[in-house]
């Protein structure tokens, strides 16, 4: 990215990254992140939400090389060098997949599907893939 | 804001999700495949007129209209809107989210 | 009003492509500024000189590259994208530019609106 | 198509096309029923299933040209050149969706649940779109 | 008839119409993302759990790895495969149907 | 025996292309012949010459081409669903081909299974 794309007067507005499908099975969840590492350096306030099949992207167990394909959940770390760190999860989401709170590959705010509806109400953009 | 639903009810949990995420002030459109959600006798269409009493609903018309479906089988309280309308409520909420 | 969007499916595939297209004209028509359309995923694909769908049928890429002549309307293919699926300058249809992702980005900040029109 | 193409030895087999996706909102009803217009040429056993959102492929209320989409559904009417007759539409499916029984630009034949099922076991080869 | 499903149970309803569309003698082979479907505590396993009795149920190894499933979370009854597997399977059913 | 495989999604956005690469794999493995693979609506795209995609992920179109060299499998792109979508001779991998609906039916007819990818 130049610097040129950077520029973009001050303005910071509340970015949400809405994930809600599994990985592997579509690029959509892969192709997301890509999205929000390049997001994180505008300078923007920037939130991602998990829910629905969206929680599976961050369980820490994935091993895709029987697949043929790479693992990038560990790419959510380097969220952390850009000081992103607003990732939420929804609990109603782990519980009727019969998920733990603490399996996921970097740390993450579990919230109820009413404050994840809060918080969703209080973005400027929203980018569902 | 303003959410916009684009899968069949009847194939894919995307809309019942996206109507639990709804808060005042929010507003729901059905597009593509979305708008069979819209209609009478259907499950969903009684959980849409169920949602009427809580925020707008709306259905694109040229979507109803490809899949052969007449405004009398659209359930109560829905507003069916054109392109124009869509962009219309576009500008009248503060940002769109799309349940995709 | 400034309005961007976001396309995440190809043509003829899905109808992402298609809402999306008519959304556009509608806005254009309402008076507003489509700030820029951005083409990601397999939307990439509505990017392609070398699509000939029958002749009765819509012409997909065609209809873009008319709006971005006759409404100068920005009309940007992510790169990493379009390399991943085969889209490059060689079979790039007319108005149609490759970029980076901070377009995407970008059009999110500027517009007043991003509408997101995918699978 | 050409009569190279055409020559399959005689051999006959039960061929199910199985429609499952609404139409418009992706083009695989369209496309699926380009394969069996051509399936038809090769004097197959030819079934078509719809069943779940197939159903709403054969309405004959159906106009696109709102968005600019051309209406398909009367090509169906073509498969009655080829003897293609066995149509299946499962009623449950319509029932769900509260479709009558008598809304379709062809004649279709509407069988159960279980009827599809007993059909489906019966044939050789089955194409999904 | 072998039946395959590639969708996840709970964003679609295609497992569900799978199963119900399964005759004896058939087999229901779960790929990609229908894998959650063979995952305890969940609505989807445990009706999974009824199907075994029915009628064989398989589960693709390699698309359980991908997804970060440990075989103990697979429900009961439930037969892991490999691609060798799946080829056996489909060379041992008189034909496959593709649940798209 | 002998199998065929029908493939609807393009490479990347679906895992179909990657389920069909594994199984014609094991396939010829376990000593069967992969009568044909046939490439249709967006699995056309699973033959562009054109994809660059990163180079620490699998090369899907490449595998493709690789198969039909190592193994003789016939590749089959249908000719309608590429032009529709900017698939020509042009942008064809090597050991594809281009060719009618009518190969799939004959796929159907000849293999003793014809096994389908999609979304």
């Amino acid at each position: 990215m130049s610097m040129e794309e950077g520029e973009t007067t001050g303005v910071v507005k509340r970015f949400l990254f809405v994930n809600r499908k599994a990985p592997y099975g579509t690029i959509y969840a892969l192709e997301a992140l890509e999205v929000v590492l390049i997001t994180a350096a505008f300078d923007q306030d920037v939130s991602l939400a998990f829910l629905d099949d969206g929680v599976y992207q961050l369980l820490k167990t994935a091993d895709p090389t029987g697949i043929g394909m790479k693992n990038f959940a560990p790419t959510y770390r380097a969220l952390d060098d850009y000081d992103i760190t607003k990732l939420f999860v929804e609990r109603e989401s782990l519980e009727e997949r019969g998920l733990p709170e603490d399996n996921f590959v970097v740390p993450v705010t579990v919230i109820s599907r009413a404050e994840m509806a809060d918080m969703m109400a209080a973005q400027d953009v929203v980018l569902s893939f | 804001m303003l959410h916009t639903v684009n899968k069949s009810p009847l194939q894919s949990r995307t809309l019942e999700q996206c109507l639990a995420h709804v808060r005042p002030g929010g507003a729901v459109l059905l597009i593509e495949d979305a708008v069979y959600a819209a209609t009478a006798r259907t499950a969903a269409g009684a959980q849409i007129e169920k949602s009427v009493a809580q925020f707008p609903v709306y259905v694109l018309e040229p979507d109803l209209k490809a899949r052969g479906i007449a405004s009398k089988d659209v359930v109560k309280g829905v507003t069916a809107v054109d392109y124009a309308g869509f962009v219309k409520l576009v500008t009248e909420h503060d940002a769109v989210q799309a349940w995709l | 009003m400034k309005i961007g969007i976001l396309v995440n499916e190809g043509p003829y595939q899905h109808q992402a492509a298609d809402s999306a297209y008519q959304f556009a004209v509608a806005a254009l028509k309402a008076g507003h500024q489509v700030q820029r359309i951005f083409f990601y995923h397999d939307g990439v694909h509505n990017a392609s000189s070398l699509t000939e769908p029958p002749r009765d049928d819509r012409q997909i890429v065609q209809r873009w590259s008319q709006l971005a002549e006759e409404h100068k309307v920005d009309l940007v293919v992510c790169i990493a994208a379009a390399l991943r699926r085969g889209i490059r300058e060689q079979n790039l249809a007319p108005g149609f530019r490759i970029s980076g992702l901070g377009q995407l980005v970008e059009s999110g900040i500027q517009a007043d609106r991003l509408v997101v029109f995918g699978d």
